[in-house]
């Protein structure tokens, strides 16, 4: 397995190729990308900012969590950062498991834990010139609720934004 | 006392105008004393109640201690992906 | 939309580009490959066979269901028939949306109902020169007894088979 | 009586020895009936008390009626993906 917060594009083919090996018969891969609108308000790019050293920590640990409920190493993540277009992939997970139900069930784990954890913040630039940091939707006192894990008492983890 | 140096992100640097700060805390301070300390600085407002923060690149509990821990950062409501 | 029962290989970038819109800021991929092995025997190749006009049929009604469930046109499938050799895509389905667990249901709906629904056979090519059907670990008096849609009464999507 | 063509897949085509057969059934003929009679083929014994029978491309009820309903076909368990 293999997780990586990079600066540069992403390439969702090569992430597939590398958890396509002879023991698997399912791969599972989600793509998010810059969508051109949020919230009503009309988007032409966002920037993705990290706390580096944290975010790689914290998705290393999610990765860790994934292999060991899912019973699969061949997991790879993704996570870009800096000014992405409309239409750019953000962030790429691809898994590959003998069996299709725990290879689509460790991506959604993986992305759902990324959004709650990892910190990563993203400010849009809107079409109308300004620009702001996307909040989650949950309450900032929500989420802190949690100690160890933020977000453990949102309803959802299924935010307005993908 | 020691000096804690918090590092801060996205509208949290912006709120308090800088990536990070300095705050004189005592040996024994916790998290929510932190938190406190921080809330009555200038640009503070921004701070929920209970704002999470990592110790030592971890999510932190109110209680946990600051001084000596390790890198301390206050993480704003996280949104990847 | 569109699906495809298809005699030549499956280009997964190509669906993924296909369902790759900018209102969409989330795209769930599942890829289905000729594993290594099944059911504890080595296998060297599988050949798909089709009653093609009712797979054709059963799939484009498989996805017009997800389309009015999940709200989203942009779903793409493909099935392979022929003999294919191991780590080989056999299906693929592509879904974008604009938000993300649309996007993962949406997948998930569609390779289970297609592995419920759609008249595909397969035959193993075992390594020790046999051949064989592979037939679905639920009886085919247990999947002959739902009228209109075979298999509603399996205890799980899950066959053992990826 | 009228004469019915049966398309076969798979593992049935193996069994039959065949990909279609053709049978003789009454015009009122059901999918029961036509399973009935195709279990007492040589190569019958293959087929569960009640396979999948589709008319005219899709999955019918075993009350269903067989003749002049389009094409008919035994459907082996699916096994695709």
């Amino acid at each position: 397995m293999r997780h990586a917060i990079v600066a540069r594009p992403i390439d969702v083919a090569a992430l597939l190729a590398e958890v396509t090996v002879d023991a698997n018969g399912a791969q599972s891969v989600f793509v998010g990308t810059v969508r051109e609108q949020n919230d009503g308000r009309a988007v032409h790019g966002i920037d993705y900012a990290a706390y580096d050293e944290m975010a790689q920590t914290e998705l290393g640990r999610i990765v860790l969590e994934a292999v060991a409920r899912f019973g699969t190493t061949d997991i790879v993540v993704e996570h870009r950062l800096g000014t992405l277009s409309v239409g750019e992939v953000s962030v790429a997970i691809a898994v590959g498991h003998p069996r299709r139900a725990p290879a689509m069930d460790a991506v959604r784990y993986i992305i759902e834990e990324l959004k709650r954890r990892v910190p990563i913040w993203k400010r849009e630039h809107y079409v109308d010139g300004t620009r702001g940091w996307v909040e989650a939707t949950t309450s900032a006192a929500a989420v802190g609720a949690a100690h160890e894990q933020p977000g453990d008492d949102e309803v959802s983890g299924e935010d307005d934004d993908a | 006392m020691p000096q804690l140096d918090v590092l801060l992100f996205a509208s949290y640097a912006d709120a308090f105008g800088a990536p990070s700060l300095t705050v004189e805390m005592p040996p024994d301070a916790t998290v929510a004393d932190l938190v406190t300390a921080l809330r009555s600085r200038p640009g503070g407002s921004v701070l929920p109640e209970r704002p999470l923060v990592a110790v030592d690149r971890a999510y932190a509990a109110p209680g946990d201690r600051v001084v000596d821990r390790g890198e301390v950062a206050l993480i704003p409501p996280v949104a990847g992906g």
